[in-house]
């Protein structure tokens, strides 16, 4: 073994030591923010899992009541805020932010400070929404907080924590998007093109155009419906001649983007993980990818599918129509291609391969019951009734639950240098596949019979008992499910099988360095001479297209004497800083007029945070 | 999409290019806001109650004088970043300030006209068309009042002794805002006032 | 700048052209507003007008002309979805036809 | 188990403790025992589903259930085909224990693509088409010649007002209308978006402040339809429930002339010592046909007691329950009162007026004169 470039080592020894709250509350490595983004929304979709169990313990039975009404509706508002802003976002975040420069062969992201300071808004803004709960309730209008509702000032403070939890969330995401972008374009391999950046790595980039493209306009609305409940404006006041129709547009101008935003990074992450487990390529890769562009495009272009019953005149619904169904096309594609991608292959069924195929399964289900809404007179049927529920849960959870959680099982090995439980894996896998279906099948017969959402509880003499019972039983058989997968982790820690660098037969750069990979990520950075480049090392193909293994070629890489020296960003204290001058910030907004003092602080504090960013010693380049 | 050409680094980013992007995909998200904003005033054009109407309220001599002061402000911008590309750093510094100071000039004009028009009985409460209005020209304010600070501060910047490489980039940058600013009030300046008297 | 383009890079003569030209066109925008003739033209007109002024400052004091296009299509993505989408919802208003 | 629908500013944290630490033995605790049953439905609806929108009682919702089938019953073919191949390609190249296949580095097959882009778009284009025209047609607002009954709907926070301009009365969150005759809905909203739906006889459609909305309704046969405001409108969302009669025309003309009479003022016993009460107290809100009680803020009173249900359709109209609706109507149905604001219009809710047994049982009587 050559000895190290002195380089790599001294990056590796100054790194080493650090330990501590402190390091992390000021690291500015794209591994550790990763890390600290999964464990936050880890965390996060307990409180959210949990709130939707009162949710389900109200509904077990008619008449229910373990809830007010009044709490019943804090509690699906925060259940979906929770869920989809600080859980599956967040989520997505973490795997981006570990995984891609690694996949793209870099040592950071393009803007490290930036990715914390992306990081500590999102966790100052989950905080925001939380503690709401305990001054005064919870955000109580709904998730989209349709206007008028949402400005009309009953609970002084309630929907104000949501409009600005939300707003903060949402420039917490814009930056991490602008970085992810910065990152895709300039700091890949040389040799990596986009054509063979790794499908997850595409993903990420769609999702980051579609947060670019759409967060400013729910910003605006946000505003608005700040200003309006707080300033007196009348952008939603129909007796002054506002519309309420405009919020909606505002809201799923976003919101539809949003929900490809939910799904494409775990559709990324299964396309990782079914040709490894299958011992194939992607079948149809570039197919795969444009399709995942298409979908971006196209997500702009079916907001109004959610007011199909809003009174938008026959011409737009009939419009909205078209184009919703079509986006069907794009993602039977991936569908279509990822069971290619099985099909001949050698078929290990291993947990992430087990998550990755209960996710196709499960979303098909979902985007079927989609289609089935874009119908529109059908969908005056079943708008705002548990049908709908059922589709979301059905893309969201056994969508992007499913492929999260596979990659979660991928990727932890590479991420902590242990292996999970293989045993207690498949128990999670298959309780939660049926703890879902019990929980979310039932909502569609129970939407077609005619129950609405967002009802605190039902009367009886509707028939609609016996299927909230069951969903109930379901839901509550999903949390043992994650029960068994915090005790599989925790099991881990102490006594998990070493992993090694390359515990599944991987393809992509991420398992040619060591688990937990070193700080500075590649001691050489690799030059990319295919697509699935790792792949390529340990096999060439025999001419039947056959694998065959070249030995010695998943050997890592060894730096020589002539590699350049690693620039690794410098820890800095400035972002969290600003962070928390923007949660002061918003709080002080919330309690307007007396809280601008508050506020003022927080703006001091964030101009303080960016001062001091922009004075910082460059001692090390800013990449 | 030729974003990258390898050869001249080897996983070492190029700074300005990085930063340019980053500048470039963030103004192309602020076109998706202004446009928001402007659709809103758009949308509520006419909305106006019992209160002022556009026609009423406009002063079309006034706003033409500082929307051409805006536009003056990007001359003396462009003029900055071609200094800087000199390393003529002092004359760099003076169209900054010309900058910064046109900016000025043009956020002053906005504050009379507010005041103005709230004398004449418009104020964000009084009409939909008033809060559109309102919230639309401020965002805008406080998009310049924003790059004034950051004209001043990259003036600051360049004192501070040494000038280092990233200087000249730290003006494109702020020009590129700067700029980005000034297209939006063209567009405001047409849409919002001309269109409607 | 590093990524220069092979188009020459304009010199301040051409940044002053191109304000006398702004200048030119706000006066002649102004004006457009005061004549009552072109009641119906005038829309247009004013339009094509601030669209020339848009393009100006974007393609040479941005210099989006002479950078690489990868910056162009990051800016042009959002400068065309922006009045295609809010076109959308003002037609779904009943705004931009009939008046 | 008691009602306690009171409202708490947020949920007390006794209580959170509590429920966490029982959640599971809390589930059980709930099958066995919920809360009492104040809407009755069963006295008026039959059927295990009556809230059904797939149960069909009228020719809209009979056309969109048709769509509706059809479209199920393509999806479920493709939910066949796809699931099955999933499975067959699982089951047929699962790698046995031990026995590892080095497979063919398949990389795409472009004749594949095309046609799996190709046969969905087939297959939306089939959908396509009558989506589209039972869409326009459904749109459609009835002919003149279909001499539809007009009515005018207004949601309120958490009640339905619906005037018989017709006719001239007013009446809530109960419609009467006759069989086989399109009844024209114009809807529109006091405060916040409603939607107004009753599944058997026809999708949904929001009510929308400063902004009209049509809504066709047609019912087969006689019966009683239920159905729900399903735009979450705030807290008492739940609540605001809606009760379609529909009537053979003689019934309907006979209940419609009933309605349109003016109520009579009682002169004696308790309904006249009621009437004192309701002069003072009751006139903020609640109109009155025939007497000086004139404000339409609060569902019209005149013939109240002609209603099988009140609040929005969520309890059954009884004597007993009404009484107990003015002793402290928050804990019947989850309002606001506290934060109504008359002056700008905004009514969230019935107050408490504490009210001595006295009145209560004046009130009452009163109540059960408006027939
Ligand atoms: C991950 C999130 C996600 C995803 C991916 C989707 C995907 C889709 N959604 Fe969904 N949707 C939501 C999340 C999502 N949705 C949420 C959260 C709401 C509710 C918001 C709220 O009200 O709170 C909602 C609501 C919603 C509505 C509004 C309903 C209403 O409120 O009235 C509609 C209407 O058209 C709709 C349609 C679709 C369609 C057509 C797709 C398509 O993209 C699906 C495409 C996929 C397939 C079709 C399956 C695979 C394809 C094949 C196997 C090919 C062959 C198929 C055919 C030819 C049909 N969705
Ligand atoms: C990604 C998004 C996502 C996810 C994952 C979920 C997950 C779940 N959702 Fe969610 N849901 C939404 C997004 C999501 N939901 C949205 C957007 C809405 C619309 C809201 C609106 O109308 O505004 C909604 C609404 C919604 C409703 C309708 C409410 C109504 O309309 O009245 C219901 C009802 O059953 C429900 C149930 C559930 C359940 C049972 C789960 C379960 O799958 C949750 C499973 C998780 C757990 C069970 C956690 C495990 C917890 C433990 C193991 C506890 C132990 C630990 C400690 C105590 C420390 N959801
Ligand atoms: C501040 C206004 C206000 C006053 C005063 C008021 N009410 Fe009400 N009342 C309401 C509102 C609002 C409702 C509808 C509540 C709901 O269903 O959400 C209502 C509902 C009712 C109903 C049920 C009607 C139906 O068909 O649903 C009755 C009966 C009633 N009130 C009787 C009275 C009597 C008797 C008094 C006087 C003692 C009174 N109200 C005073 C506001 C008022
Ligand atoms: Cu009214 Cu919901
Ligand atoms: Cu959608």
């Amino acid at each position: 073994m050559a000895t190290l470039n002195p380089a790599v080592e001294s990056a590796t020894a100054s790194h080493h030591g650090r330990k501590g709250v402190w390091s992390w509350m000021t690291t500015t490595d794209h591994k550790r923010i990763g890390l600290l983004y999964g464990v936050s929304s880890l965390l996060f979709f307990l409180v959210g899992g949990v709130e939707a169990l009162l949710i389900r313990l109200q509904l077990a039975a008619a008449d229910g009541t373990v809830l007010s009404a009044d709490a019943y509706n804090q509690m699906f508002t925060m259940h979906a805020t929770t869920m989809v802003f600080l859980v599956i976002m967040p989520a997505a975040a973490a795997f981006t932010n570990y995984l891609l420069p690694i996949l793209l062969g870099a040592r950071d992201v393009a803007f490290p400070r930036l990715n914390a300071l992306s990081y500590w808004i999102y966790i100052f803004g989950g905080l925001f929404l939380t503690i709401s709960f305990f001054v005064g309730g919870a955000p109580d209008g709904g998730w989209f907080g349709y206007a008028p509702l949402s400005t009309q000032v009953t609970e002084i403070v309630r929907m104000d924590y949501w409009a600005l939890g939300v707003q903060i969330l949402g420039l917490a995401s814009l930056l991490s998007a602008i970085n992810f972008i910065t990152t895709v374009f300039t700091m890949r391999a040389p040799g990596m093109t986009l054509m063979r950046m790794p499908v997850f790595a595409w993903m990420a980039t769609v999702v980051a155009f579609l947060l670019l493209f759409s967060l400013p306009i729910i910003a605006v609305g946000l505003f608005e419906v700040f200003l309006d409940r707080n300033l007196g404006t009348l952008f939603f006041d129909a007796a002054a001649g506002g519309t309420p129709l405009l919020w909606q547009h505002l809201f799923w101008l976003f919101g539809h983007p949003e929900v490809y935003i939910l799904i494409l990074p775990a559709m990324g992450i299964v396309s990782e993980v079914l040709p490894v487990f299958s011992r194939k390529p992607l079948f149809g890769r570039s197919f795969v990818i444009f399709s995942g562009i298409a979908i971006g495009f196209m997500g702009f272009g079916v907001w109004a599918h959610h007011m199909f019953v809003a009174g938008l005149g026959p011409v737009a619904e009939a419009t909205f129509a078209l184009t919703t169904m079509l986006i069907a096309v794009p993602t039977g594609v991936k569908i279509f291609n990822w069971i290619g991608t099985v099909w001949g292959g050698s078929v290990r069924l291993a947990t992430p391969m087990l998550f990755s195929l209960g996710f196709i399964a499960m979303f098909v289900i979902g985007g079927l019951s989609g289609v089935t809404h874009s119908i529109v007179p059908s969908d005056t049927q079943q708008h705002d009734t548990y049908y709908i529920v059922a589709h979301f849960h059905y893309v969201l959870f056994g969508g992007a639950v499913f492929g999260l959680f596979g990659g979660i099982y991928y990727w932890w090995p590479k991420i902590t240098g242990k292996l999970l439980n293989e045993g207690l894996g498949k128990l999670h896998f298959w309780l939660m596949l049926i703890g879902f279906n019990l929980t979310f099948a039932p909502m569609h017969i129970l939407g077609l019979r005619g129950m609405p959402r967002r009802t605190y509880r039902y009367p009886k003499g509707l028939g609609f008992e016996f299927w909230n019972f069951i969903a109930t039983v379901g839901s509550l058989t999903i949390a043992v499910s994650i029960l068994i997968f915090l005790i599989n982790a925790w099991r881990t820690k102490a006594r998990g099988r070493v992993a090694g660098n390359d515990p599944w037969d991987g393809r992509t750069l991420e398992w040619s360095i060591s688990s937990p990979p070193p700080e500075h990520n590649f001691d050489v950075v690799p030059v990319v001479h295919a697509e699935d480049d790792f792949w390529h090392r340990k096999y060439r193909e025999d001419e039947e297209g056959r694998p065959v293994p070249i030995p010695g070629g998943g050997d890592p890489l060894v730096a020589g004497p002539d590699d350049p020296p690693i620039h690794l960003p410098s820890p800095s204290f400035y972002p969290i800083l600003a962070a928390f001058g923007m949660f002061l910030t918003v709080l002080g907004l919330v309690y307007v007029p007396l809280g601008l003092v508050l506020a003022g602080v927080g703006v001091v504090t964030v101009v303080w945070g960016l001062f001091g960013w922009s004075m910082e010693p460059l001692t090390r380049e800013e990449h | 999409m030729a974003v990258l050409d390898h050869t001249e680094h080897a996983g070492h980013p190029d700074l300005g290019n990085v930063r340019k992007i980053a500048m470039w995909a963030f103004l192309g998200s602020e076109c998706l806001f202004f446009g928001t904003l402007i659709s809103t005033f758009l949308l509520y054009h006419n909305t106006t109650g019992d209160g002022p109407t556009a026609k009423e309220i406009f002063s079309i001599p006034f706003t033409s004088v500082s929307s051409f002061v805006l536009l003056m402000s990007s001359l003396t911008m462009v003029l900055a970043h071609h200094a800087a590309g000199r390393k003529d750093w002092r004359q760099m510094r003076v169209w900054l300030l010309a900058t910064a100071g046109l900016g000025l000039v043009f956020l002053s004009g906005q504050a009379y006209e507010f005041t103005t028009f709230v004398h004449e009985g418009l104020t964000v409460t009084t009409s939909p068309f008033g809060s559109a209005f309102f919230v639309l020209t401020s965002f805008h304010g406080g998009h310049v009042a924003i790059g004034v600070l950051m004209l001043l501060a990259t003036t600051f910047m360049s004192f501070g002794g040494k000038l280092h490489e990233g200087q000249g980039m730290n003006v494109e940058l702020v020009g590129l805002y700067w700029h980005f600013v000034d297209i939006v009030w063209i567009v405001i300046f047409t849409v919002v006032y001309l269109l409607q008297v | 700048m590093s990524e220069a383009i092979d188009r020459p890079h304009p010199t301040p003569r051409d940044y002053i052209l191109i304000a006398v030209i702004l200048f030119a066109i706000t006066a002649a925008e102004v004006a457009v507003t005061y004549v009552d003739a072109l009641d119906s033209a005038r829309a247009p007109m004013l339009i094509v007008m601030s669209a020339a002024k848009f393009l100006l400052v974007v393609g040479w004091y941005m210099h989006l002309r002479f950078d690489r296009p990868a910056y162009r299509n990051l800016f042009l993505i959002g400068l065309v979805l922006t009045p295609v989408l809010f076109g959308a919802v003002l037609l779904s208003f009943g705004l931009l036809i009939g008046n | 188990m008691g009602r306690s629908t009171r409202v708490h500013p947020g949920i007390g944290r006794r209580r959170r403790v509590a429920i966490v630490l029982l959640l599971i033995a809390v589930a059980l605790l709930l099958a066995a025992c919920s809360g009492n049953d104040p809407t009755n439905l069963s006295r008026v609806v039959d059927g295990a589903n009556p809230q059904s929108s797939l149960d069909a009682r009228g020719p809209d919702s009979a056309t969109i259930n048709d769509l509706y089938w059809l479209v199920f019953w393509i999806a479920a073919a493709i939910f066949f085909l796809v699931q099955g191949a999933l499975l067959v390609a699982i089951f047929r190249f699962r790698q046995r224990k031990g026995k590892e296949r080095a497979v063919k580095q398949v990389h795409g097959n472009m004749r594949l693509e095309l046609v799996w882009t190709i046969i969905p778009v087939l297959v939306l284009a089939v959908i396509a088409v009558p989506t589209l025209s039972t869409l326009f047609d459904l749109r459609r607002a009835p002919d003149p010649g279909e001499n539809a009954l007009q009515v005018e709907v207004i949601g309120h926070q958490w009640w339905w007002e619906f005037n018989y301009p017709e006719y001239g009365f007013r009446t809530a969150s109960e419609l009467h209308i006759p069989v086989d005759r399109p009844v024209y809905l114009t809807m529109t909203s006091a405060d916040v978006i409603h939607s107004f739906w009753v599944p058997p006889l026809n999708g949904k459609r929001d009510a929308l402040p400063g902004r009209i909305s049509n809504l066709t309704l047609q019912a087969d046969e006689p019966g009683v339809y239920v159905g729900q405001c399903a735009e979450f409108c705030g807290l008492a969302h739940a609540d605001m429930r809606i009760r379609v009669f529909a009537e053979s025309e003689e019934d309907f003309a006979a209940w419609a002339t009933a309605q349109a009479q003016p109520a009579v003022i009682p002169s004696e016993g308790p309904a006249a010592a009621g009437w004192e009460t309701f002069s003072t107290v009751c006139v903020a809100c609640h109109a009155v046909e025939g007497t000086q009680a004139q404000v339409r803020i609060a569902p019209d009173l005149t013939h109240v007691a002609s209603r099988t249900s009140f609040a929005g359709a969520t309890i059954d109209n009884t004597p007993e329950n009404l009484r107990a609706w003015l002793h402290d109507p928050s804990s019947l149905k989850p309002m606001r009162p506290d934060l109504n604001k008359p002056s700008q219009g905004r009514i969230l809710g019935m107050p408490n007026f504490h009210l001595t047994d006295q009145q209560l049982d004046d009130l009452v009587a009163l109540l059960e004169t408006f027939k």
